[in-house]
């Protein structure tokens, strides 16, 4: 049976001040398994910390359970502290006796009191059956995947060589660019986007760093953090990688609102990217133009901004504007969304330019005029309260970004899921351009519609957090966190009572387990860098042979035994 | 390689089950349920659906040992037989026959138990055999056959699910006999009141519509009452008694002193618990009464068996379908060892040996001089090892274990000349045998079982035995041969057949006719059918007997030094002495560490905590086990299970006997518990 | 039919498509057990009743026969549907596996509340109608009406439980070694009645979405539980909810391990911008 | 530990109190419990906390076995759908505890007995009402005590 040393933390009050704490001592050192009992005044305190420390060494504890505030206020320090001390993370069982117990029941002294005692007990029988999960260790391969060559690819893939690391550039087409050659500037900087891509194409083009395939195709991702192993298709024939991290920059495509406005049955509606095509070509100069936003975007099916329709349209109404200072331009909207010091500008710059801006309601959008081909417009301009019909004989519509067709395919095969919408979500707020997958990066318009500006900027952070991990000579599957001190843990199989069901392959969120064939029976595997230790797998085991060590279904069977165990403090 | 299928009889518990054993090359793989047999129907309990396991268990003797100073030897069969002949006639000619005892086994076969006695009768001349019916149904042989002519079970297990009202006194049937409890329950889906008398609030308990939880021991104020408040309310069958009963008017008398309030008194219980549960019992249409071990194991056992007989009878509720007197015996075969003259008072059949007509038809049947004395029984064997009894064989039975103060007990098998025990485990009685021989187990041997409701059944042989060892048959008339006797059976069938020209009631008993479901006795010829029922028409012993059971307390009574009444008994996932069931991993892991259950108001108060490891202490020894705190023991009781080695409960029990049986008090003595010290917890 | 399913037997067997046939045979001593045919002789010997699951035995037998043999299951509807779990749960290799589908007369259906007294897949005998089993009046006592009547009467049913273990060792689809219901952080060891809600609702649940309702478990419990109704309320909400019904193929995955983010469950209210979750998310 | 596992938990008589378990999940249930205890909120004592990574690593076995012991309902407190940190897990186990309370429901213990709230107890007060309204539903449903011996 583990040792299990007994930590009070007093909190200068806010604990003992409701609980009796050293009632609570005392019962604690009735407990076979504990061989020291204290209270401190600030555990999470250095001079108290230090003391902590020396004590857990004296006593031989191997485990230890703390009596404090919460994680989330000092609790997660105080294991940090001790980590540094040297004990294991898994041998720390954290009790929440202030927020948990004595803020909350603080009209009831002797109940929070009998409350907080069952809670320590839970955790000191729990602690008997919490084990650390094994650590493996892999070399991480110091060479980086980039899915798409556009601006957030190539401003990633440049970042990275830059840094050193060699990279592989993937793009579907034959060339670099991306959306960034179907339009002719960008916004807000009003530069030419071939610019931007030819400073970058040439970086690809001269940098021995970086392998650039074209028509390339995804075949497999198997593999994990620091180690993937990718099998592709390009132009140049199949070819098989090893890189340490993936950069998703696939982009997303245009929507193309069929159906909508009378598109593709009129000559002259048309979409943002068609009069992009046009302005590529050779502008002709335009005499009225009514550019309609939120074209299939902010409505039921996608009920999301798009982000780069509305500064699309200021830029190519006022460049109307510019060509041909006589030109009507209307951009009829429901909201301009400029977010942001610089865009506002950009859309009081459009202003000055003398757009005209009408808006409607989503209830009640505006139609096109004439039989055959375009004569005009009629919208309901709800602030000043009437129809109004204005002529023209060009309508363009602003239509959001959708997701990549083969996202899903993607997704499946990097162990990804999709948002709601099809894009490629983060793994949480906090931890931007990261998935849930360890080692892939996401950046641009695959993960949320940006302009290109914004893209490159994605780029570059996706390629520093890359470096991050490339950096590692080695990864650890504990290390692999983004929480303070180390992962949870990860899932463990005893084989010997593994039957092979593969109830914990379905449900794998990472596809971490898989299958093994061991003669007569089939094993379920876990793939410690890939899994998450999520306890799904733990949860869909018929017979409980996969488990978290830290989480073994023995403490937790104890803990609920503990839960309301015998009432003492009469 | 494909596997085969046999059919069974399950090793276990008196209800004898049908099992299927499923093996493969030569091994013991699985065991099914037999879905045709009469009595399980296809299910079976923990016990039954792992009787595989401890077959092909590592500990299985395979070869004889002979005891060399203080470890065994392995010896063969030509060294052993003629070592255990030459000893066994030493003592013969040394101190006489009757120096010589033998314990036949409830878990051998009835050919194999018609051997043994009649090997130890013939070579000895002389009745010492006597097996462990003593410790649980000797009473029942003695009073029912006082009171019906016949100690066994009056009816068929299934009529149990016909009854409207059953009595279930001192006894756990849903762990000791599970399947018999299905019959039950059966009966309760169908609208019956089942009554439960136990101190204890056991598992049959909880699910019945009444329990009554008397003191310990004080069974016959509780019938006493109930039968008192029959009469008084002219419940009782009055024509029944008229036509079919003698003894009457004594019971009368006898009942006059014991009104319902005394009785209540006694028991601890309310007065009008007894009247409502006696108007229960008498006004059902159909009513058993069912006992077991607590009924028996007590010094006025044949007593209680004796009120029990008279409630039936009184009420009339006796001698047809549904209604009877159902005794559940708790060895597969301990019926059959008692039928089969494994007592020492009679021969097989129950023909007494002090019967000089009995005694000549054996003697002329088996060719030799039979003594006409009674022998000794068991309890008085072992207490007289070392004295009147020198040398002693055992085949298949634990008393180390099983025997009440078995401190004693111990000291007095050490102190014999010479020990045979014939077992497949080396048991803890077998470590002080001088020989021991390698028996083989129920799936290694043919032969017959027969079960608690007397239905002879075919038990085959699925593989060969383990080493050396052999069937119990065989070794039996290896040693007779080797003592001079010539048994010149090649198979049990042979046996049976002998059995049946000796003992009129199963005159129709053959092999080949238990093939498919088995027969149950009496079956005098062999176009009889077998007899679902005893005593339709008139009792076996002519007319019923009303015999006034005469009420002794429990001899030891909680007192300040010895605050707490200990109860023994079964757990549902081991068997006895634990000799198969503790090697059975399954089995095992359900239960591996012997405990005691405690109250939790007495456990608060000695300061116990669940788990904790307590010391109980008799006036004979004392043994620690760990507390389970539970609210089925009745305040002021202890409950230990007795299947365990290391804390052996009969250390503790009581070796006082039953003046007409023998049996031992197991289920009542006092002990006194407390806290083992901190450093002995073993945490 | 039982002529029928002879001449099949004796075919597969003389064209070699199977190495052997698991079936029933009336054997010495006019008992009958199951046994694998592997010689036209013994065919003459097959039986079809009674009803005796043999889908663990043919994973048994698949398991210690050498690689490439092949076996041929004489199987009702519910050993059929058990077989189709068994390979959905890695148990056994399909094209290891032949069946030769026999219905189930009216009677066995009625006695079993079957829902479907015939295989997918069948060679002999004529289907009859499945029962509806919410139509019996004990499962409608079990199941519907008050909860707090219900309770009492599952309470009262369970605690006549005496561990056993027939219910999970009869059942053709727990394969489990070993299994949780032996482990006392789940199941309280040493005691009956067994812990009612634990051991059952483990049980019950553990086979939630693989139970077929052949009834093995009840025929086999000594003290009468119905422990197919248990099952019933389940296997009726995955039919309701997801389409869903254990054993009818093997591609019919489970709705509780596969296709997580379609429709949870039922009576559970979302919040309406998951219907747009639904949709995008049908890959 | 010696004896077989027993638990303490049994209730001997109805309880005035439903006692409750709370598995939270770390990433949002906990972050509740902790605004809560931050905030001061009063609660009602008898609830217990198991601190879990996923609701997903919540086995039906413990909700059961919870149960058992004579815990009255138990609650499970995770992410919003589709806002779990690890992809589907909370989908499955909405899934599979919802599966669980049709059982729950059929042998009349009751599914309202188990809880499951995704992503509404994130929140100090949210977690509060959850706690406060759980306690009074168990309050109205029947006792389990033929449940117990």
């Amino acid at each position: 049976m583990s040792k299990v040393a007994v930590l009070l933390c007093r909190c200068f009050g806010a604990v003992d001040g409701v609980i009796d704490l050293e009632a609570l001592r005392r019962e604690a050192e009735e407990d076979a398994s504990v061989v020291s009992s204290t209270s401190s005044d600030s555990l999470c305190l250095k001079e108290d910390m230090e003391k902590t420390a020396a004590l857990i060494r004296d006593c031989g504890a191997e485990k230890v359970v703390i009596g404090g505030c919460s994680s989330l206020a000092r609790g997660d320090a105080v294991i940090g502290g001790l980590v540094r001390e040297g004990i294991k993370c898994s041998h720390i069982g954290l009790v929440d006796l202030r927020e948990g117990c004595a803020w909350i029941h603080g009209d009831d002294p002797h109940v929070a009191t009998l409350k907080a005692w069952n809670l320590v007990q839970m955790e000191i029988a729990a602690m008997r059956y919490r084990k650390a999960s094994d650590d493996v260790t892999v070399r991480v391969c110091p060479e980086a995947m980039i899915v798409g060559a556009g601006p957030a690819g190539l401003s990633a893939a440049c970042t990275l060589s830059r840094l050193g690391f060699r990279v592989h550039l993937l793009e579907r087409g034959s060339s670099p660019g991306g959306m960034l050659n179907l339009i002719s500037h960008v916004y807000p900087s009003d530069e030419k986007s071939g610019d931007k891509t030819k400073k970058y194409s040439e970086e690809v083009e001269k940098n021995p760093l970086i392998s650039f395939y074209p028509k390339a195709k995804i075949l497999s991702v198997r593999g994990f953090a620091g180690d993937f192993k990718v099998h592709i298709s390009s132009s140049e024939g199949e070819k098989k990688l090893r890189v340490g991290a993936v950069i998703l920059a696939s982009g997303a495509r245009v929507w193309l609102p069929y159906g909508l406005y009378r598109y593709g049955k009129l000559k002259h509606v048309i979409t943002q990217m068609e009069l992009e095509r046009q302005f590529l070509r050779e502008s002709v100069p335009i005499k009225t133009a009514v550019f309609i936003q939120c074209v299939g975007a902010r409505n039921k099916d996608r009920p999301y901004c798009a982000t780069m329709c509305c500064p699309s349209s200021l830029k190519n109404a006022a460049r109307i504007r510019d060509e041909n200072p006589d030109a009507r331009v209307f951009i009829l909207h429901r909201d301009i969304m400029t977010p942001g010091s610089v865009l506002e500008a950009y859309y009081r710059k459009a202003l000055a330019k003398g757009v005209q801006f009408i808006r409607f309601q989503e209830t009640n959008s505006p139609e096109i005029l004439g039989d055959e081909r375009v004569e005009g417009v009629e919208v309901f301009d709800i602030i000043n309260g009437m129809k109004r019909e204005i002529d023209t004989d060009l309508v363009v519509l602003s239509t959001p970004l959708v997701p990549n067709d083969d996202n899903a395919k993607l997704a499946g095969m990097l162990g990804l899921e999709l948002d709601r919408y099809g894009f490629f979500p983060e793994i949480y707020p906090l931890h931007p351009l990261e998935t849930r997958m360890d080692g892939v990066f996401i950046c641009g318009s695959a993960r949320w519609p940006v302009s290109s500006d914004q893209a490159m900027m994605q780029g570059e952070g996706a390629a520093v957090k890359a470096a991050s991990l490339l950096g590692r000579e080695a990864v650890s599957a504990l290390s692999l966190s983004r929480v303070p001190g180390e992962k949870f843990g990860h899932a463990s199989v005893r084989a010997e009572a593994c039957t092979g069901c593969g109830n914990c392959v379905a449900v794998c969120p990472f596809e971490a387990c898989r299958l093994q064939n061991t003669g007569r029976k089939s094993v379920s595997r876990v793939n410690k860098l890939r899994c998450k230790a999520c306890g799904n797998c733990v949860s869909a085991c018929p017979n409980g042979t996969i488990q978290l060590p830290e989480h073994d279904y023995r403490a937790v069977g104890a803990m609920i035994k503990q839960a309301f165990a015998e009432e003492r403090f009469k | 390689m494909n596997p085969e299928f046999i059919k069974t009889i399950c090793p276990y518990c008196g209800t004898g089950c049908g099992l299927i054993v499923k093996v493969e090359n030569g091994r013991i793989v699985g065991t099914y349920p037999d879905r045709e047999h009469p009595v399980s129907r296809g299910t079976l309990c923990i016990k039954g659906w792992f009787a595989h396991e401890f077959v092909h268990h590592p500990d299985r003797l395979k070869t004889p040992l002979v005891r060399i100073g203080n470890r065994f030897e392995a010896i063969s069969w030509d060294e052993a037989i003629p070592l255990a002949a030459e000893k066994l006639k030493a003592t013969a000619e040394t101190y006489g026959g009757d120096a010589v005892g033998g314990l036949c086994s409830a878990k051998c076969t009835n050919e194999e138990n018609y051997l043994f006695q009649k090997l130890i009768r013939m070579a000895f001349k002389t009745n010492n055999v006597d097996h462990c019916a003593r410790l649980c149904h000797a009473p029942t042989a003695a009073g029912m056959a006082q009171t019906t002519g016949s100690g066994a079970m009056t009816n068929s297990i299934s009529d149990l699910a016909g009854a409207d009202c059953i009595l279930i006194i001192g006894s756990n049937a849903a762990e000791s006999h599970p399947i018999i409890m299905g019959e039950i329950y059966k009966a309760v889906d169908k609208g019956a009141t089942v009554i439960v008398v136990d101190p204890r609030k056991t598992a049959v308990a909880q699910n019945a519509a009444m329990h009554l939880s008397i003191n310990p021991g004080t069974d016959i104020p509780l019938l006493a009452g109930m039968m008192r408040h029959i009469l008084d309310a002219g419940l009782h069958d009055a024509a029944f008694i008229r036509e079919r009963m003698e003894g009457f008017e004594e019971l009368k008398n006898f009942l006059q002193a014991w009104t319902v309030e005394r009785a209540a008194g006694e028991c601890g219980i309310g007065g009008d618990t007894i009247r409502n549960v006696a108007e229960v019992y008498a006004k059902a249409k159909e009513a058993a009464i069912v006992y077991c071990m607590g009924i028996t194991q007590h010094a006025c056992g044949t007593a209680n068996v004796h009120a029990v007989c008279d409630l039936a009878m009184l009420c009339g509720k006796i001698g047809r379908d549904f209604s009877g007197v159902y005794p559940l015996r708790g060895q597969n075969n301990v019926q059959g060892s008692c039928d089969m003259g494994g007592l020492p008072n009679v021969y097989p059949g129950y023909q007494g040996v002090s019967d000089p007509a009995a005694q000549e038809k054996f003697q002329q049947a088996w060719e030799r001089d039979l003594s006409d004395k009674p022998g000794l029984t068991l309890t008085e064997m072992i207490g007289g090892a070392g004295k009147e009894i020198r040398a002693l064989y055992i085949m298949a039975e634990n008393p180390a274990l099983s025997d009440p103060d078995v401190n004693h007990v111990l000291e007095s098998l050490a102190k014999l000349d010479f020990l045979i025990v014939q077992d497949i485990f080396l048991t803890e009685t077998a470590k002080f045998a001088h020989l021991v021989l390698p028996a083989a187990c129920f799936a290694e041997k043919t032969g017959t079982y027969t079960n608690t409701e007397r239905r002879f059944q075919l038990l085959r042989q699925a593989i060969e035995p383990p080493g050396e060892a052999k069937g119990d048959f065989e070794i039996l008339c290896l040693l007779a041969n080797g003592l001079g006797i010539d048994f010149p059976y090649i198979h049990p069938r042979e046996v049976m057949e002998e059995i049946a020209s000796l003992v009129p009631a199963y005159g129709g008993v053959r092999f080949d006719r238990l093939e498919r479901a088995g027969l149950q006795w009496p079956c005098p010829d062999t176009y009889h059918s077998g007899t679902r029922f005893l005593h339709e028409h008139k009792f076996t012993r002519g007319k019923g007997l009303f015999v006034t059971p005469q009420y002794t307390p429990p001899f030891e009574k909680p007192d300040e030094a010895y605050p707490y009444y200990l109860n023994t008994g079964r757990m549902f996932a081991h068997y006895h002495t634990g000799t198969m069931t503790r090697r059975s991993p399954f089995l095992n892991r359900e239960l591996e560490e012997p405990y005691a259950e405690i109250h939790p108001e007495d456990a608060q108060r000695a300061g116990i905590r669940e788990g904790d490891r307590i010391r109980i202490t008799s006036r004979r020894g004392s043994i620690v086990t760990a507390a389970r705190i539970s609210e089925r023991v009745a305040k002021g009781s202890i409950f230990a299970p007795f299947h365990f080695t290391e804390a052996r409960a009969n250390i503790l029990t009581n070796p006082v006997l039953d003046p007409i049986s023998k049996i031992p008090e197991f289920k009542v003595c006092a002990v006194k518990v407390e806290k083992e010290p901190y450093e002995n917890q073993g945490r | 039919m039982l002529q029928k399913v002879k001449d099949i037997t004796r075919s597969i067997l003389a064209e070699k498509q199977a190495d052997g046939v698991l079936g029933l045979i009336r054997g010495q001593w006019n008992i009958i057990q199951p046994h694998v045919f592997d010689n036209l002789r013994q065919v003459d010997n097959l039986v079809l009743e009674p009803k005796w699951l043999l889908a663990k035995m043919a994973m048994t037998v698949l398991r210690s026969s050498p690689e490439g043999y092949r076996l041929a299951v004489i199987a009702r509807g519910c050993d059929e549907r058990a077989l189709t779990e068994l390979v959905k749960r890695n148990q056994m290799e399909k094209d290891r596996l032949l069946t030769i589908g026999i219905a189930c007369s009216k009677e066995q259906a009625e006695i079993c509340l079957c829902q479907r007294p015939y295989p997918e897949k069948l060679d002999a005998g004529e289907p009859v109608a499945g029962v509806d089993p919410f139509a019996d009046e004990t499962t409608r006592d079990l199941l519907v009406g008050d909860s707090r009547a219900r309770m009492e009467k599952w309470a009262r049913l369970l605690k006549r439980c005496i561990k056993c273990y027939g219910c999970r060792n009869s059942c053709p689809i727990c394969v489990c070694i070993p299994c949780k219901l032996e482990d006392e952080v789940w199941v309280e060891t040493g005691v009956i009645p067994a812990e009612m809600i634990s051991y059952h609702l483990i049980r019950a649940f553990h086979l939630s979405d693989t139970c077929v309702a052949c009834g093995a478990c009840q025929e086999a419990c000594p003290v009468h539980i119905p422990l197919v109704a248990l099952q019933r309320s389940m296997r009726e909400a995955l039919r309701q909810v997801y389409g869903y019904e254990a054993g009818l193929d093997t591609e019919m995955r489970s709705p509780i391990l596969y296709d997580l983010f379609k429709k949870p469950a039922a009576g559970q209210i979302l919040p309406d911008w998951i219907n747009s979750l639904e949709n995008d998310n049908e890959s | 530990m010696t004896g077989p596992g027993r638990s303490n938990n049994r209730r001997t008589e109805e309880q005035a109190t439903p006692r409750m378990l709370v598995f939270a999940c770390k990433w949002c249930g906990l972050i509740g419990a902790d605004g809560a205890g931050k905030k001061r909120i009063p609660l009602p004592a008898s609830f217990r906390v198991i601190p879990v990574e996923c609701a997903a690593l919540v086995e039906p076995d413990a909700v059961i076995r919870a149960l058992a012991s004579g815990i009255s309902g138990v609650a499970v407190l995770g992410c919003h759908l589709g806002g779990c940190r690890f992809n589907h897990a909370n989908h499955a186990a909405l899934k599979r505890l919802e599966l669980l309370k049709t059982l729950l429901d059929a042998t009349g213990i009751g599914g309202k007995r188990l809880l499951l709230a995704f992503g509404t107890a994130h929140e100090d007060h949210q977690y509060a009402e959850v706690i406060h309204a759980f306690f009074a539903e168990l309050k109205t449903l029947p006792s389990t005590d033929p449940w117990m011996y």
